[in-house]
């Protein structure tokens, strides 16, 4: 394949070659069912759990505090209908905010339908919570506040130690969708009082298809998908172990030398964001200044529109995404970008580049020298820019 | 997701820019949207002998400016009538079902600027009497 | 590893070779998310509608009635909630088996809490359902009939064309869970009258981890998970390329040469039942005689336990599976061993040997040598066969 | 799942067999339940000169009961009344916890088999007087 400049590690990782080497022989060799007792079960056993006691213990919690999922959806999924439904005699009303994923926002869009409340939380200009809407909007009947660890389009991080804090004063569950968080940032659930917590492999250098629930022991909670009695009746269907031996190896390498790789990210990042101010103009960075995912980029170029930026970008062999309506599949650009005040026409025009561990500084000047190009390009096409020009 | 012919006109649109004195000129979409196509026609003696567009767009709102700008150019108006969205996104070897309001965008980016030139000129163009630029492409998908 | 002669393919199979290695470029090398419009997007995207139309064309549907979930128990679930939330206006009535997977089961005692009613129809000696009770069951509440294509642990095969007869004449939906025939039995959904049907990759030499549901156009039923497009819309979350791709190959290697590879099957099946009966007394096989699953065999052992003889087996290096109670986490044996008039002592001495591709001649005549004195070895342990033999 | 001590007394079990003329016989469980336990005692001078058992069950039943005959063999009666279903567990380095009640049978087998003693001979045995053999072990989980 020609030459590639992937900057779209929000979206999806490749699996990092350790971690492949680690799921090789569970495809054909250790094929075993881990429910089975003889020893080609057993092994699949003992690696699903050394998996699942690895995911534990980076983020402070028990290995048997861990259930295994498809991803990030199914976590998400799972954590808000089976708290809903195993709770609603205590109450019907859910907290949220208007920046999750989909994952979350449309799975409480369908418990609203079946008559739950649920209050969807405003942002500010970077995409931050306001405590005290969060505070104000707890009720009796509030059972679950579902706040994301960190935005994956714009990056901002949220007050999660606050908001935990708030529900445990408030004997409310707290669920985070930590998903673009995991592996990238520590999290202790103890100190951040989470109860429960999805994450997805394929964020941090891990295989695709496979996540987790983290689930506090004794939270309440339905079951999403029932059958066998595996992950401790909890979870049913058999294990995809060689999909759990590359998460659990993926985690531990997401959290050797951390610190390091956040400070080499954190540089590209604001190398990129700088490239990108100094040399075009109408352009306006989205999510916190600081309080961002180390690799999250995400801008605004006024009067051009994101899926021909990202078709431009293809060209010059860079993939990135975008906000914009043509890339999501729908009419309206992201719900994010629009929450956090951007008019249409701007959110239109957004890109994000996420930079990860593959990425070099080399990758970061092609990028901002061909963006120039590129994006004098479509504004010389582009009617809007033509306004603007007559108005200077 | 595009075909060959869809990623060559928005590689290198043909007609981009803007005519002087055009006598024709037509805006459509809405940057709410994600989409403005914006048309400049020439003509003389009852043909399109200049045509140049300018596009806010995704790839094929892009593209498909640029085919209906090759489509008309050296065309009668009422050749010009003929061309739909239909035969645009034909002619782009088709378009992704999401994506269809381009073209219909197209075909009233056009219709829009004979309707310009139509009034300007007082000059009637069959076709034109229920046109309404205004209408929703969305609704074409 | 020691020898094995791996006789539990009913369980899980190895990944082929040849699997695998369509795979493994979608790991690490061609690893973009399907969603994605750059290039590399682009090829996951076509990988995946690849497998989709090789999946739909093997069982005579179209790519777009395939629709990729984590697994079979996934896909169950989906189709027996999905269905039963779509259409609760029309009805709140289901039919299935008593030997259903707990896949179905225990789906249907969660419906069973939220008001919906469950008949569970009875089976005979063979485990083969009544198709008189099936119709007499139906009413105008009936809104779904989920009866599996044929049973894992004793084999049996429905007579699923007389079924889905039957659901049409009604204008039922039906459901078929075809995890244990799919890639061992031909199907054509549209002969046999089949709405919905349920695969997991992982039992025809595929990958853990990644299965499918596949929905006849205009069947009204629910997402399971919602979130983000993927899926038409109808099943969220990132896509399991490498575990999709694995399901397409592996489909299209099972249904090659699939005649001959089942004659080979049925020999050793037939093989391996006479070696027991003409060396082991007391025996008994269970499921139908001939209407079963090529490699599927199943016998009980009187007077000894399952587990223990797994045991045995194990030490000898061969793998197999019981529907004893210690071997299933509950204090009952199979409920499908009950179901078909086992008496509790006699079900817990059940052996289930099934054969896959790599199995060979001489496997099953170790198997047959080393049962022998297992079986004598456990029952000279027995209080059980000591009474027998008092008694003769 | 199962410890190697377990593995080693499923595999080489002690003391199987019967005892002819056995001065204490037990026998607990239920075939319903997959699994049944049958010790067999010679007692002489209130010591367990000779212990054989016969189990149906599964891989931890029998380990349970293997390990229990020889961590009474030669004992005296009082001595083998404090074997528990946990120092039973113990000695094979811990069960399963859904197993547990196969040792819990191998404890109420050996106090069942005292239990004939006792009547037979109608010798009291401190500890038996509440003593109920047809408990649940599942109980015990
Ligand atoms: C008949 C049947 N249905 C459903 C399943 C569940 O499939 P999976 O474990 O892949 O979710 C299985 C296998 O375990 C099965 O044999
Ligand atoms: C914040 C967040 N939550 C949930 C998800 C869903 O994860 P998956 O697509 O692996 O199901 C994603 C990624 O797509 C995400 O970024």
């Amino acid at each position: 394949m020609k030459k590639l400049v992937y900057m779209d590690n929000s979206a999806t990782t490749p699996v990092k070659q350790e971690v492949l080497d680690e799921m090789l022989p569970y495809f054909n060799i250790k094929y075993g069912n881990p429910s089975s007792i003889y020893s080609l079960g057993s092994h699949s056993r003992t690696a699903v759990e050394t998996s699942r006691e690895k995911i534990g213990s980076t983020i402070n919690a028990k290995g048997k505090e861990i259930f295994f999922t498809a991803g990030g959806t199914e976590a998400d999924n799972w954590a808000i209908k089976g708290v809903a439904y195993a709770n609603k005699e205590k109450g019907n009303h859910i907290i949220t905010s208007k920046i999750e994923h989909h994952g979350i926002l449309h799975t409480c869009e369908y418990l609203e339908k079946q008559g739950f409340e649920i209050t969807y939380l405003d942002v500010d200009e970077y995409g931050v919570i306001d405590l005290n809407q969060l505070k104000e909007s707890i009720t009796e009947k509030t059972i679950l506040i579902s706040i994301m660890f960190a935005n994956n389009e714009i990056g901002t991080i949220q007050p999660i130690k606050e908001i935990g804090k708030i529900a445990k004063e408030n004997g409310v569950y707290f669920h985070t969708d930590a998903v673009q968080a995991i592996g990238h940032i520590k999290i202790d659930v103890d100190e951040l009082n989470i109860d429960m917590l999805s994450m997805a492999a394929h964020k941090f250098y891990g295989p695709k298809g496979i996540g987790a629930l983290y689930i506090r022991q004794g939270v309440k909670i339905d079951s999403l998908i029932t059958g066998g009695a595996q992950e401790r009746n909890r979870r049913a269907g058999t294990e995809n172990v060689p999909g759990i031996v590359g998460m659990g190896k993926a985690i531990e390498l997401a959290y050797e030398n951390l610190d390091e790789k956040n400070e080499k990210l954190i540089y590209l990042r604001e190398k990129l964001i700088k490239g990108i101010f100094d040399n075009i103009d109408y352009v306006r960075l989205n999510g916190h200044p600081t309080n961002r995912l180390p690799g999250n980029v995400n801008i605004c170029f006024e009067f051009i529109e994101g899926e021909s930026l990202l078709l431009s970008l293809d060209m010059e062999g860079i993939a990135g995404s975008s906000g914009s309506a043509c890339t999501s599949g729908t009419l309206d650009p992201s719900h994010v970008l629009l929450s956090i005040g951007l008019p249409h026409e701007i959110a239109h025009g957004s890109l994000r580049l996420s930079l990860g561990d593959f990425n070099t500084e080399d990758e970061v000047n092609y990028v901002v020298e061909k963006l120039i190009g590129i994006v004098a390009r479509l504004r010389a096409m582009s009617p809007l820019y033509e306004k603007v020009k007559e108005v200077r | 997701m595009y075909s060959e012919k869809v990623m060559d006109h928005f590689q290198n649109p043909r007609n981009v820019g803007e005519i002087k004195n055009a006598d024709g000129i037509g805006e459509v979409g809405n940057p709410r949207c994600g989409d403005i196509m914006k048309m400049y026609l020439k003509i003389e003696n009852e043909t399109i002998v200049d045509v140049k567009f300018k596009t806010f767009g995704c790839g094929s709102a892009i593209a498909s400016s640029s085919m209906a700008t090759e489509m008309i150019k050296g065309k009668t108006i009422e050749e010009a009538m003929n061309i739909t969205n239909k035969s645009v996104a034909g002619a782009l070897d088709g378009l992704p079902p999401i994506k269809m309001h381009c073209s219909v965008l197209a075909e009233q980016a056009i219709k829009s600027a004979l309707l310009d030139y139509s009034k300007k000129n007082n000059v009637p163009i069959e076709g034109l009497e229920d046109f309404d630029p205004t209408e929703d492409p969305h609704d074409h998908h």
